[in-house]
């Protein structure tokens, strides 16, 4: 049982899958390429579905490599450990089920380099999966860090047959920020890891092991900061969040549907880890600002996504305002601010990538993206239409679909808080994103789709059924939680 | 028998939607579904809920209540459940909501004989009494918020059926969005008044509160009653009633979802999208009670909209204008009953209205075809009826006007002198338009609007015979009425007052100046939003010349700390790049040169460091 | 007449040191730049000649210094001319501002 | 005499014994055969690697009147230089193949520098240890002259003159060190002054000794050769130049540092503000350079900056770091000049832009680059990420005082961000020209493939070597 339910074979078997592919061994085929990566993040997702079933809350799967009886780095007490909780689990599934249906629809979106473009997508997925059962900062952190070079790759690569030299800058913009935050990030863990040792005489990295009741405030409060500031590029926290839309509207479809959908969510998931989890006396202090920081990012992405008018770059906004209502759920510190959290994570993981995949499709067939000039393709394509429909209203949080719940319980959650008035306030001040994201998603859906049939798309066909399985089962997973909240809230301990 | 249905009424409530499911599914999947199994199955759910409500009615007495749930949330002892509540409001509302959309449903057979997509219209309609059905029967606030907004979704759908039609989808949106305002509100009000709750009661079911909480803890809470936040409370749900009853500062989207098809208006105007509002002020009477001012402003609310509708309805040339502008006028109407507290009369006003207006929506002509002389007169008995003249619209007033002082009675006498106004005069305009014809009727038609008329009068005799109510002034008002626009009627129409009629006829301005001024405002913060975004946040040379302009600190931060800290420092670093290439001379001797001025200033610092520091020595010792 | 204490040979060395550093900078005839690095090289001399004079004591390590630093010194001067002169060929001067081509 | 050659001397008395072989068999064996210098090169640096177990290190051994030592931590540095040599003689095939004859001396001068790498770390006075910097600086001068062309000799010259000049500054700070203790061993040195208050005089000294050292690491003062200097060299020399002896400076600054120079407080500052400086001057330079052996250069520059930075706040931890960063540091930059020797001779040059497609032509050469230069920068799976997060790990050990230095390191290392990328992004492209398909000598890809390998494999594992890198620094 212990080698079945192996996080490290969860983790690492995707990056060899990864280096196999590369390796001039595997054949240059694309299809059989496109065949085998399918088939291995299947597998991964089945693995997932399967550890999930072997999942118990009160047990969470712990495991450690040694190498030759030894830890990592014993220098400075780095064990190679992993371990996954309730909400790993959750992010862990959510996880491969993105990168299952996003590598499904590599197939219209990525002509060229197929070799190295899956090669890169196993690597980008093994670095996430590594982030997520990480219980180690320094594992953390390095796989943190690994997550860069795919991913960068994935954002600029010249995978379409169209060149893209936007795509270029915006990847070297995503790299450049998020290697900024990494390093201020790199030197909280470093801070943290040296005082926790001065102050407990204990040489460890692991989360749970970490000491810190003892360290200085003043000390711990420059630590958070540097955490905030390091999550905060990923999340995005509002100053930091430019390289978002330039990143995810430049990036092929499958990728904007992986930013969006999980990378984004590695920034509030290490914002749990460090600062609520570990730093969680200064997470107190800090919470009210970030609330307020919160409702910036709700607030003003919205309008700034109300005025768009390229249709991925609406989606790419609503992703930071829906990031937003993520962290104000945590600054909430209670239980249910945290379930709402992770439940928002998952709604808005699949939402985004539904829309993400919309917006591809749409363009794939209409070669643009101007939502002046779209409209009226909803009779040529009442398949995706009715899809699009649903996944529109999901994101507008409408009851039956799981973003409904998570935003209500974020709201009841920052009311119930116990951090003071401020986060009480910000708990009304957020509703109004009910009324804005209804004008920009329901503009989305209305310019997009709607309206008098045009000359220009006379002939656009509907969705093949490869867009269709992964339109559906998006619709699927957000009404199976939508309906059945329960089964992701019994695992968020 | 009562406890078996009772039990198993979700199963009558879920049969809607297990419909829609079967109809869409079926639809999406490419399975091929007959046209009349698509009716009968719509007809029969109806059906069935018609006859479980009302067998159910008579067995609760006005204090039993019958209540089951299953926890729906569950975080540690958060819980939210979802389940049935069974009292005889709920069971009141739920059997008209039934009768009413099984008639209109009735209607759409007809209607919709010749249009595509039938199978996805009467999927929403099913779709649509589920959510209402399952609001009407919710046990708690947070059960009745997600079918609210469910409702809303449904309403939208049904609105903007025809996609292609531009106009249609964008009245739908406005529709869609007004109706998000009232949304918020009540989910604000759930938030703050479940924090109320556990603050203040010993309630302490966080967020679900449900309703038989709320009807012992009005008791326990009334010494907090004078705390703002209770204000705010009820005010948010009052905002939250009003938006969806169409009332003032929000009716306007009453006339946009006049773009729906005529059964769907017939279906939002009468029992189901506006009933919401009164239903809801209903269900959270305990909280009114307690906070006064709330209750005036209801009332005040409901008369100010009665009468600028009223006056809207007198000026309109459009029948389907004219009927929307009358709902709002007759919700008002029930408002100011449920602000004196009168919930006899509220319920009663609610129930003739639910009767009749789809009646009048099904007799109306369509547009440029001649009037059908059965419809006609139809049309007719049904204005009387809702003026206050005939049945149950006449007792309804009278149960009205019966608790209600002289103020109260000339308004109400006044308004009911203005609906009979409109209502004839926009037949007169009507007929004179297009002209009456002796048409064939519709069996089905004819077989829905004498559903409504049997009820009508079932119902009026019914409650005669237990009444002690008598004719009252609306009544003899509403003759004046019509004999009035008998009289003013000329040859060439009515006479416009100018100035007042199209103030009247703009519907007060209301809708133009929120086009103007909330959407401007909105767009011009999306635009100054993007603006902010593009200039500041992604380039920066803007910030330099606001920096100009004078507001140089904020200028600061935005450029140094906000804008964009990495292209700071890779800006930062280009131009110490600069510098770093021009040291780079290609001359050895440059390269010494800056070794020698490295060297020489460490060393002379250091000198100076120690100088410094022997005289510190010194001056210790 | 003072006496010559240790000071003023440490002067004398700094002196000489900086100036030989000093002109390698300055100088732009090649030849000047080298002879003003042998010029460092003999402010060294002087420096260590004088302590272990000095304060050498018993042990001769500053003489033996002084001698393979000479040495040294001449064979790096003969490196350098060795490379000077397949650099001459190409440019035919000898300023060594002509020789910044990289 | 005798003994303490046998205990301590094998190793580099055979790199002689080749040295000499090299050069006779030079003057009379025919041109025919002068390929067959590298191996004789290799064989003898193989029996040095061999002979260096024979190595007395227990704890410490002194010898020749205590001008020389040996500790486990010399044998480590002498066994990296080593290794290194050896690599760097597989890569000089094609830049022999062009001399005939005086390939023979070319691999004796390889050798000979190689030899001075070695007497440099184990040196205990400062006699000895001038002579081996000079020992190991005249056949530099060579091997950057040797390549064709005009170019390398002005990188010699350049070369030259900085470093006597630097040699000079060295030499001035020894003299006053001299000066206050008349005596030039370490030990001895550390003895005296451990007894009495440090002085103005011994500052002065030691950051004159400093100074001189550190010209070799390109570090100010005296940098700004390091740039002219890689242009104009050889790819194969490059990859001598920027790696023993920038060991070797290593080796024996941490010692000195540990030792005789460890008694002034001022000394960390001064180093830590000179290494900012060089770090700052590196990475901006960089970011705007397309020339691949500059931006190298600039990126030797800026590591030998980050580390000189933590050796300079001495404890043995920090010396642990030390030592694991420039093993990991020395092998990633072999790596890369491997790459760059096997571009020049294919016509492909140094300008990032021809890099276009290079990865499309050879997938396993393109992926061995690659790697190293992620490596450079500081990404995982490599061994520079852990050599990174373990030496910035000593800076915060260190204390508070130095962690705005740390912030300003970790703010460069985004800057260097921009020209690592732009090293390994072009490959990546779509050719504009086609070129042609990137062949290697079987040495050439040897020596990539294994320094990759070991890139990775100490990314992945270093436990082991960081667990040397400890037991050398507390042997030290």
């Amino acid at each position: 049982m212990d080698i079945l339910i192996s996080i490290p074979f969860l983790v690492f078997f995707p990056m060899l899958a990864s280096f196999f592919i590369m390796s001039p061994l595997f054949t240059n085929n694309e299809i059989s390429i496109r065949r085998f990566s399918k088939s291995i993040f299947g597998f991964i997702f089945l693995y997932t579905i399967f550890l999930l079933v072997m999942f118990d809350t009160a047990n969470p799967f712990i495991s450690k490599i040694s190498f030759f009886g030894l830890d990592w780095i014993q220098a400075l007490g780095v064990q190679f450990s992993f371990k996954i909780d309730g909400i790993g689990m959750i992010l862990v599934l959510l996880t491969s089920f993105i990168f299952f249906i996003s590598a499904i629809s590599s197939k219209m979106n990525i002509r060229k380099n197929h070799k190295f473009y899956y090669s890169m997508l196993l690597l980008l997925m093994s670095a996430i999966l590594g982030i997520f059962t990480a219980s180690d900062m320094f594992v953390f952190f390095m796989f943190w860090e690994l997550e860069l070079i795919p991913a960068y790759f994935l954002i600029g690569g010249d995978f379409s047959l169209e060149t893209n030299t936007e795509a270029k800058k915006s990847a070297i913009k995503f790299v450049l920020f998020t290697f900024l935050g990494s390093m201020v990030m790199l030197l909280g863990i470093l801070l943290l890891h040296y005082y926790s040792y001065m102050t407990s005489q204990t040489l460890t990295a692991n989360f749970s092991e970490i000491f810190t009741e003892r360290i200085p405030v003043i000390i711990k409060l420059i630590i958070s900061a540097c955490f905030i500031i390091g999550f905060g590029v990923k999340l995005p926290i509002i100053p930091l969040h430019t390289w978002l839309p330039d990143a995810h509207t430049n990036a092929p479809t499958p990728i904007s549907m992986v930013l969006a959908g999980i990378m984004l969510k590695t920034g509030a998931y290490g914002i749990f880890r460090f600062n609520y989890q570990i730093m969680n006396d200064v997470f107190q202090i800090f919470a009210p600002v970030l609330a307020i920081f919160a409702l910036v990012n709700i607030i003003y992405t919205a309008f700034v996504a109300y005025a768009q008018t390229d249709i991925k770059r609406i989606v790419a906004y609503s992703s930071i305002s829906n990031m937003g209502l993520i962290l104000l759920g945590l600054c909430a510190f209670n239980q249910i601010g945290l379930n709402a959290s992770v439940f928002h994570m998952t709604a808005h993981g699949l939402v985004t990538a539904g829309l993400f995949m919309i917006c591809g499709i749409v363009y794939l067939r209409c070669k643009t993206r101007d939502i002046n000039t779209l409209g009226g393709i909803a009779s040529n394509m009442p398949r995706l239409f009715g899809l699009a429909t649903l996944i529109v209203l999901a994101s507008i949080g409408v009851p039956a679909f799981a973003p409904f719940i998570s935003e209500v319980l974020t709201v009841i959650s920052a009311m119930f808080s116990n951090l003071g008035i401020v986060l009480k306030v910000s708990a009304i001040v957020a509703l109004p994103l009910l009324i804005i994201s209804s004008c920009y998603m329901l503009k989305f859906l209305h310019c997009g789709f709607m309206g008098e049939k045009q000359e220009a798309f006379a002939k656009i066909n509907d969705i093949t059924t490869h867009e269709f399985i992964v339109l559906a089962s998006v619709v699927a997973g957000l009404l199976l939680f939508g309906i059945f909240p329960s089964a992701l809230l019994g695992m968020i301990g | 028998m009562e406890e078996l249905i009772s039990e198993n009424l979700y199963l009558i409530i879920l049969l809607p939607l297990w419909i829609f499911l079967i109809l869409m599914l079926g639809r999406f999947f490419a399975v091929y579904i007959n046209k009349t199994l698509t009716h009968a199955l719509t007809l029969l759910s109806s059906a069935m809920g018609v006859i479980a409500t009302l067998g159910l009615y008579k067995f609760f007495t006005p204090d039993k209540i019958y209540e089951y749930s299953y926890p729906f949330l569950k975080i540690n002892d958060f819980v939210v459940p979802f389940g049935i509540h069974i009292d005889r409001m709920s069971l009141m509302f739920t059997s008209v909501l039934f009768f009413v959309s099984l008639l209109i449903q009735l209607f759409s057979i007809s209607y919709m004989k010749d249009k595509k997509k039938q199978y996805r219209f009467f999927a929403l309609l099913n779709l649509f009494n589920f959510s209402i059905a399952g609001l009407f029967l919710s046990p708690n606030l947070f059960q009745t918020y997600v079918f609210w907004e469910l409702a809303g979704v449904v309403s939208y759908l049904l609105i903007g059926f025809d996609y292609d039609q531009f106009k249609k989808s964008v009245a739908a949106k406005k529709v869609f969005i007004i109706n998000r305002i009232g949304d918020t509100a009540f989910l604000a009000g759930i938030t703050m008044s479940s924090y109320f709750l556990y603050e203040y009661a010993p309630v302490k079911s966080l967020a679900s509160l449900s309703f038989f909480d709320i009807n012992t803890s009005s008791v326990l809470i009334g010494a907090y009653t004078s705390r703002p936040l209770f204000l705010i409370i009820c005010w948010l749900f009052l905002t939250a009633a009003i938006v969806k009853s169409a009332q003032l500062p929000f009716y306007t989207w009453l006339q946009d979802a006049m773009e729906a098809k005529l059964p769907v208006s017939a279906l939002l105007h009468s029992s189901t999208l506006v009933a919401l509002g009164i239903y809801l002020t209903l269900r959270l009477l305990p909280f009114y009670t307690l906070a006064p001012i709330v209750l005036k402003s209801a009332t005040v609310i409901g008369i100010l909209t009665a009468f600028v509708c009223s006056l809207s309805a007198c000026s309109q040339t459009d029948m389907k204008k004219t009927l929307a502008y009358s709902t709002s006028a007759q919700f008002g109407l029930m408002f100011f009953a449920i602000g004196v507290l009168n919930i006899k009369a509220a319920i009663a006003l609610f129930c003739a209205h639910a009767l009749i207006k789809p009646m009048l929506f099904i007799t109306i002509p369509n547009e440029n075809e001649k009037w059908n002389y059965t419809n006609f007169v139809l049309f007719l008995i049904g204005g009387l009826s809702l003026s206050g003249v005939l049945f149950l619209g006449m007792l309804s007033k009278e149960i009205f006007v019966y608790s209600l002082g002289t103020t109260g009675k000339t308004l109400v006498t006044i308004l009911s002198f203005l609906t009979a106004f409109y209502i004839t005069r926009i037949a007169l305009v009507a007929t004179d338009k297009n002209g009456l014809e002796k048409g064939n009727v519709n069996i089905i038609e004819i077989l829905s609007i004498s559903g409504f008329l049997i009820l009508n009068i079932g119902i009026y005799v019914y409650l005669r015979k237990i009444g002690v109510y008598k004719i009252a002034e609306p009544f003899w008002a509403a003759i004046t009425a019509w004999i009035s626009v008998y009289i003013l009627y000329t040859k060439q129409g009515f006479y416009k007052i100018p100035f007042i009629y199209p103030l009247c006829h703009e519907g007060f301005y209301l809708d133009k100046l929120y086009m103007t001024v909330v959407v401007g405002t909105y767009n011009k913060i999306a635009k100054l939003s993007d603006l902010f975004e593009t200039k500041i946040f992604s380039n920066y040379k803007p910030a330099l010349l606001f920096s100009k302009c004078g507001v140089k600190t904020v200028c600061w931060i935005e450029e140094n700390v906000m804008n964009r800290a990495v292209s700071a420092i890779v800006s930062f670093s280009r131009q110490v790049s600069t510098i770093s290439k021009q040291l780079q001379t290609k001359n050895v001797q440059w390269y010494n040169l800056y070794g020698f001025m490295i060297i020489t200033a460490i060393i002379s610092c250091l000198v100076l460091a120690y100088i410094a520091f022997l005289a510190y020595i010194e001056g210790v010792g | 007449m003072t006496e010559i204490t240790l000071y003023h040979y440490l002067f004398v060395g700094l002196f000489v040191f900086v100036l030989g550093f000093a002109g390698s900078i300055v100088c732009k005839n090649i030849i000047k730049v080298l002879i003003c690095i042998e010029f460092m090289l003999t402010g060294v001399n002087i420096n260590f000649a004088t302590f272990a004079k000095y304060c050498g004591g018993s042990s001769a390590d500053g003489f033996v210094m002084i001698l393979f630093y000479t040495a040294i010194g001449a064979i790096e001067l003969a490196v350098a001319l060795y490379i000077f002169y397949f650099m001459h060929c190409k440019k035919q001067s000898d300023n060594i501002e002509k020789y910044g081509e990289l | 005499m005798i003994n303490d050659f046998f205990n301590i001397l094998l190793p580099q008395g055979c790199l002689t014994i080749f040295i000499l072989l090299q050069l006779l068999i030079g003057m009379f064996a025919s041109p025919k055969f002068h390929k067959y210098a590298r191996f004789i090169s290799l064989i003898g640096i193989s029996l040095s690697i061999l002979l260096l177990s024979t190595v007395q290190t227990e704890p410490q051994y002194f010898a020749f009147k205590n001008s020389i030592m040996s500790d486990s931590y010399t044998q480590l540095f002498h066994f990296v230089i080593l290794l290194c040599g050896f690599f760097i003689t597989l890569l000089t095939k094609k830049l022999t193949n062009t001399f005939k004859q005086s390939s023979y001396t070319f691999n004796a001068l390889l050798l000979t520098a190689i030899l001075g790498a070695l007497s440099i770390v184990s040196a205990n006075d400062f006699l000895t240890l001038f002579i081996s910097i000079e020992l190991m600086a005249f056949p530099t001068y060579f091997l950057i002259a040797s390549a064709k062309g005009y170019h390398s000799k002005e990188a010699a010259f350049k070369y030259l003159i900085t470093s006597a000049v630097s040699t000079g500054v060295f030499l001035f700070g020894v003299s006053y060190l001299y000066g206050i203790t008349s005596s030039l061993n370490f030990t001895e040195i550390y003895e005296v002054l451990s007894e009495g208050e440090p002085t103005l005089i011994y500052s002065f000294a030691s950051v004159m000794i400093v100074f001189g050292l550190i010209s070799k690491l390109s570090i100010y003062p005296f940098a700004n050769w390091v740039i002219d200097v890689y242009k104009g060299t050889e790819t194969s020399v490059l990859a001598f130049l920027s790696t023993i002896p920038k060991l070797a400076m290593f080796g024996i600054l941490c010692r000195l540092l540990v030792f005789p120079l460890s008694l002034g407080l001022e000394l960390p500052f001064i180093i830590a503000i000179i290494s900012l400086i060089t770090a700052i001057w590196a990475n901006t330079y960089a970011i705007r350079e397309k020339d691949a052996k500059v931006i190298l250069a600039c990126s030797t520059s800026a590591n030998m900056s980050y580390v000189l930075l933590v050796s300079a706040l001495v404890s043995v931890y920090n010396l642990s770091t030390v030592i694991f960063y420039l093993l990991c540091y020395v092998v990633m930059n072999i790596a890369v000049f491997a790459f760059l020797n096997i571009t020049e001779y294919e016509d492909i040059g140094f300008n990032v832009a021809n890099f276009k497609g290079l990865f499309h032509k050879n997938h396993s050469l393109g992926l061995a680059y690659t790697i190293s230069v992620i490596g450079l920068a500081g990404f995982p799976i490599t061994s520079g990420f852990v050599a990174k997060i373990y030496l910035f790990s000593a800076i915060v050990n260190s204390g508070l005082v130095f962690i705005p230095f740390l912030l300003a390191l970790l703010i460069l290392m985004v800057v260097a961000l921009f020209y690592y990328l732009k090293l390994i992004l072009p490959m990546f492209e779509k050719a504009t020209v086609d070129t042609k398909v990137l062949k290697a000598l079987y040495s050439q890809k040897f020596v990539l493939i294994i320094t990759t390998a070991i890139t990775v494999l100490i990314g992945a594992y270093p436990e082991k070597i960081i667990e040397l890198c400890r037991f050398v620094a507390y042997n030290i």
